[in-house]
C-alpha cells in the first residue's frame, strides 16, 4: 500500500495546486491554444500510474480511449481521494479539472456534491464538452454511486 | 482534359454549407451529390409507391425506378445480369446475409473459412457469430512486417482447403488494395467460393466482377455518394442460389402456409419485406452519374494528393506512418509518437479537420501491430490540394501543443 | 377546430404532382409530409457524417441529430428509454431480429409459439425459418366464421404456455383492430412474451408502450409518412436483453478478436454497421411533427370515411365485403361475385384509383376464408371524401363492365 | 384424349373468329370502356377448362393471377394448338390476342415466328402493356422455348 499511498498523496497535491493556479487560468476565455497548452501542462503535473496499478475493475470505458479511476476514502481524517490515469493526455487533464474540485472532501460534503455542477467548471471549448461527454458523464455516473454508497 | 476538383466539388452542396470544414473521413462516409438528393426528392414528392405489387401504374412506375436502378447498379459493376444484385442494409448486412446464408449449405462441421487481418469488424463478426455453433473454422492470414499481408501465408493457409475465403479490396485503415484478383485466382483454385469486402474498394477503381470472377461482391451506398440505408450483394447466381434467406417476410415468397413456405426466385428471394426503395432509386442514379465521371482522372487527382500528403507527413519526426504510399487507395494513417490518436483527433477538430481516430473498427488489425489505434486522413476525388495542405498545418500544430519542445 | 383534411394534404407534395390520381393503396405505403423531405435534403446537404464515432464535431452533430431521433421516436410511442428503441431496416428486418434472437435463449426444443391467422407474412415466415431447426411449435389462432379473431381459442391455445405470442395490432388485409391491451395481458398471465406487429396499427391510434405493457412492439418508418429503409423495434429493457443479435459488425462491438467479441451495451448491440442515418433522422422528425397534429380529429376523419365508403359499397348487391365496418383501422376488402381481384383492380386503375389486389402477403388468411384474394381499399388522413366517392364511381364503372346485366 | 380434342377444336373456333372479327376492333383506339368491353367479351367466347384440366405443369405464374397453358402439335396435320385458361377475366382475354395469332400454324412458321411482334399486336393501354407485361413475358418466354424444342 505504501506505492499507492504515496501516489494518492502525490496526486492530492498536484490537484490541490491544479484547483488554486491553474483553474482560474483556465476560466479565461482565450485562444483556443492557449486552453489547450494549459490542459496538457496540467496533464504532465499528474504522477503516471503504472500499468500494472490500473486494474480492470477501474477501467471506465470512453469513446476510444480509456481512462483507469481508483477511489480510497480515509474515514480517520474522513476524507475522500482519488488517483487516476489515461492513455490519453486531453482525458487525463480533464480528469484532473473534474476531481480536483472532489478530491479531499469530507464525506458530508462529497455526498451533497453536485457533480454536474463541476462539469461545467471545466469550460470546455465546445466540441471537447461534446465528444467528451460521453466519457465524462460515465466518470460521473461512477462518482454518483460512489456518492450513493458512501 | 484533366478532372477538374473545382467543378466536381461544387456538385456536393456539404461543402457549400460548410465552408470552414476539412472534410477528411471520408472513408467513415462519403458527402453526396445534387443529383442523389435531387433522385430521393422526386421519388418521394412524385413517384412514391411500394412496389412489386403490380396492381396500379404508379407501383409500377415506382418497380420500373427500383428495377432499372438494379440494372445501373450491374452495369456499374460489370455484372452479368440484374438479377444477380441483390440490395440489402449496407454492407454489414450483406456480409451477414453471407455468413448466415453459406452455413448448412456450403459450410458444414469441420470446414474451414479463410480471412485477413486486415479485415473490418462487419468481416469478422457476422463469421464467428455462425462458426461456433455450426462447428466451422476461421483461419486468418497475418501481416508481414511492413503491415502488408503476407501473400506466402495466404497461399500457404489455401492448402487447408477452406470452403470460403473472405477480404477487403481495399483495408479501411491502411488504404492497402489488395491483389484481388490474384487472390480469387487462389482460392477457386482450391475450390473455394470467394467474397470480396468492396466497402472501400467500390470507389477506388472501376470494377469488373466479372473479369475479376468473385462469387461475392458487397458494398455500401453510403460511402460511394449514395445515400444511407442502402447496400449491395453482388453474386455469381449459382453462388446466390446457396444463400438460405437471412430475412424472411413478405414479397420473397411465392407461397406460404403454416405448414410450409416456397421461396421465390432470385433476386427477390434474397430480398424480405420492403426494400430500401428510395435509397436503392437514389444509389442507382448515382452509381448512374458517377460511371460517366472521369474515373481515371478522380484516381489520379486522390493519388497526388496522397503523395502530397504522404510527404509532408513523412518528414515529421514526431510522426510514425502506417500506412504506404504505394498501392494505398487514398489513406493515410499515422501516430504521434508517445501520444493517443484521439488526443491528435481532437487537437484537429479544434481546427476544423474533420479526420477519425481509433482502431476503425479493426481491433484485431492493431492488435497485430501493437498500436492503440491512429489518426486517419481519407480522402475524396472532391478532396482539394488546400484541404490536404490545411491538415497539415493542422497536424503540425497539434504536434506543437502535445509535444512542446 | 376540427381536423381540415385540405390544409392537412397540402403538406403532401405527392398531391400536388398527382392531381389526377386518387390513391387508396396507404397500407401499403404512406406518402410524405414536406417536413420529411426537407429533414433528408438538410441533413445530406449540410450535416451528413457517420455517427457514434467521436472523432469530430461534424460527427457529434450527426450523432446528436440521431439519438434524438431515438428520443422522438420512444416520445412518440410512449417507451420509458430512448435506449429501448433499435433502428432497423422495417417491421421485417425487426421481426426476424426477434425470431432469430429469442431462439436459444427464450425458446428452447419443445417450446410453443402462437401467432393468428391474420398475419402479415412478415410475421409469419421469419418465425418458421428458425422453428424447424430449433425444434420449436408454431400454434395458430383461428377466425370465427364472421372473420373475427377467434378470442375464444385464443385464450384455449395460451393454456398450451406459449413462450412468445405474435400478432398484429391491426390486419393489413381487414383492417381490423386486435384487443391488443387484453391479448398482452392473457398472454403475459401465462408467462408468455409478447410481440405486436404494429406495421399498420402504429398509424391507426395513439400508442403507449407503457400501458399496453407489450414486451416487443415494431413498425416500419414508410407505413406512417416517414422514409424507406428504416424501421422501429421497441422492447422492454429486459426483453431486449434477452436477444442474440441478428447481425454483427462494426458499432455494435466492445471487443473483438479473432478467439473472441464482446458486445456494446444497448441499444447499439442490436445495431450494427453503419445505421439508416439520414432515415433515422427523417423518421424522427416525421414522427415529432405527427405528434403535434390532431390525431383525434385525424382518426375521426378516417373513420367517416370508412363509414360513408362502407356502406355505398355494402349496398352494391355483385360486391362482397370481407371487412367489416366496425372495428377497422381503415381499411376496405371487398371482391366483385365471381371476378377475380386483379380485374377489378386493372380497372380501376384505368381510372386512375389506385388500390391493391392479391393476397396481400398473407396467403394463410385467404387460404382461411376461402377467396382468391381481394381488392382493398385503404384510407389514409389525407384522404378525401371526394375520393372516397370517385372510388366507388370507379367501381360501379368496373362491375358494369365485368358483369354486364 | 376426347374431351381434350373438342377443347382444342373448340378454342381453335373461337381463336380464328377473335383473329378475323375482334382483333381489327381492338386496333381502333377508342374510348378505354370500349376496348375493355371487346376484351371482356372475347373471354366469354372461349370454352371454360375445367379444373382438372389445369395441371400444375401448365401453370404461369404472374404476379397476383395465375394462368396454365397447354400446347398440342398435331404431326399430321403439321399445326401448332393451345388450350388456356386464367382465373383472371383480362388475362385470359390478353391471351386469346396473343394466341390467336399464332394458334394453328404450321411447325416452320412458328418457329420462325417473332412473338413479341404479336405483343404489340394486342393494342394495350399503357398501364396494361406495365402491369401485365410480367405475365405476358413468362407467356412468351415459355412460347419461346416451344419454338426452341418444336
Ligand atoms: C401487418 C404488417 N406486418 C408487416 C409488414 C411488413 O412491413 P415492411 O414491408 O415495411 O417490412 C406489413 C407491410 O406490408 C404489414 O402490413
Ligand atoms: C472495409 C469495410 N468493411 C465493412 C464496412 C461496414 O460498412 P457499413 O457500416 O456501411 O455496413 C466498412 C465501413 O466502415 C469498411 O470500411
Amino acid at each position: 500500500m505504501s506505492f499507492m499511498n504515496d501516489c494518492i498523496a502525490e496526486t492530492a497535491q498536484a490537484l490541490e495546486h491544479i484547483r488554486q493556479d491553474l483553474l482560474p487560468e483556465l476560466a479565461n476565455p482565450g485562444h483556443w491554444q492557449e486552453r489547450y497548452r494549459a490542459l496538457m501542462g496540467l496533464a504532465r503535473q499528474l504522477p503516471t500510474l503504472p500499468e500494472e496499478r490500473r486494474p480492470s475493475s477501474a477501467l471506465i470505458e470512453g469513446c476510444e480511449s480509456r481512462a483507469w479511476l481508483l477511489h480510497y476514502f480515509d474515514s480517520v481524517e474522513d476524507k475522500h481521494y482519488f488517483v487516476f490515469e489515461s492513455d490519453a493526455r486531453i482525458v487525463k487533464a480533464l480528469l484532473a479539472v473534474l476531481l480536483c474540485q472532489i478530491n479531499g472532501m469530507d464525506n458530508k460534503t462529497f455526498k451533497a456534491c453536485q457533480l454536474e455542477l463541476c462539469l461545467k467548471e471545466l469550460h470546455l471549448t465546445q466540441h471537447l464538452s461534446q465528444s467528451r461527454s460521453k466519457g465524462l458523464s460515465s466518470v460521473i455516473k461512477h462518482l454518483q454511486q460512489l456518492q450513493a454508497s458512501s | 482534359m484533366a478532372f477538374n476538383v473545382e467543378t466536381f466539388r461544387q456538385q456536393f452542396p456539404f461543402f457549400q454549407a460548410n465552408p470552414n470544414w476539412v472534410y477528411l473521413d471520408n472513408a467513415a462516409t462519403s458527402h453526396k451529390p445534387q443529383i442523389m438528393l435531387d433522385s430521393l426528392q422526386h421519388f418521394y414528392a412524385s413517384a412514391n409507391s411500394n412496389i412489386h405489387r403490380g396492381a396500379h401504374s404508379l407501383g409500377d412506375q415506382a418497380t420500373q425506378l427500383y428495377e432499372q436502378a438494379r440494372q445501373h447498379v450491374a452495369d456499374f459493376i460489370g455484372a452479368e445480369q440484374a438479377e444477380q444484385i441483390i440490395f440489402t442494409s449496407g454492407t454489414t448486412a450483406a456480409l451477414n446475409q453471407l455468413a448466415f446464408g453459406l452455413m448448412g449449405t456450403v459450410l458444414q462441421p469441420g470446414d474451414r473459412i479463410l480471412l485477413t487481418t486486415l479485415e473490418h469488424h462487419a468481416n469478422i463478426v457476422p463469421w464467428q457469430l455462425h462458426c461456433q455453433s455450426k462447428g466451422v473454422v476461421l483461419d486468418v492470414v497475418p501481416l508481414t512486417v511492413d503491415h502488408q499481408l503476407d501473400m506466402a501465408a495466404f497461399s500457404r493457409l489455401l492448402q487447408h482447403q477452406p470452403k470460403v475465403v473472405s477480404f477487403c479490396h481495399v483495408s479501411n485503415v491502411l488504404g492497402q488494395v489488395l491483389p484481388v484478383a490474384d487472390m480469387v485466382q487462389q482460392a477457386q483454385a482450391v475450390g473455394a467460393l470467394t467474397v470480396i469486402d468492396g466497402a472501400q474498394g467500390i470507389l477506388h477503381d472501376t470494377i469488373d466482377v466479372q473479369q475479376l470472377n468473385t462469387d461475392f461482391y458487397v458494398f455500401s451506398g453510403h460511402k460511394i455518394y449514395g445515400p444511407t440505408g442502402v447496400g449491395v450483394l453482388y453474386g455469381k447466381t449459382k453462388a446466390l442460389e446457396c444463400l438460405t434467406p437471412l430475412l424472411g417476410g413478405g414479397e420473397m415468397i411465392q407461397h406460404v402456409s403454416f405448414d410450409h413456405t416456397r421461396y421465390h426466385q432470385l433476386p427477390f428471394r434474397l430480398e424480405a419485406g420492403t426494400s430500401a426503395i428510395a435509397e436503392v432509386i437514389a444509389l442507382g442514379t448515382t452509381l448512374h452519374w458517377l460511371a460517366k465521371q472521369d474515373r481515371t482522372g478522380m484516381r489520379q487527382h486522390k493519388q497526388q494528393l496522397l503523395q502530397h500528403g504522404w510527404q509532408q507527413l513523412e518528414a515529421m519526426p514526431q510522426l510514425e506512418l502506417l500506412s504506404s504510399a504505394t498501392n494505398n487507395a487514398g489513406i493515410i494513417t499515422f501516430n504521434v509518437r508517445g501520444e493517443h490518436p484521439t488526443d491528435v483527433a481532437t487537437l484537429l477538430n479544434e481546427q476544423k479537420i474533420a479526420v477519425r481516430a481509433g482502431q476503425h473498427c479493426a481491433m484485431p488489425l492493431f492488435a497485430n501491430i501493437h498500436h492503440p489505434g491512429a489518426v486517419r486522413l481519407s480522402l475524396a476525388a472532391y478532396t482539394t490540394q488546400a484541404e490536404v495542405d490545411a491538415a497539415i498545418n493542422a497536424i503540425r500544430m497539434a504536434v506543437e501543443l502535445l509535444c512542446p519542445s
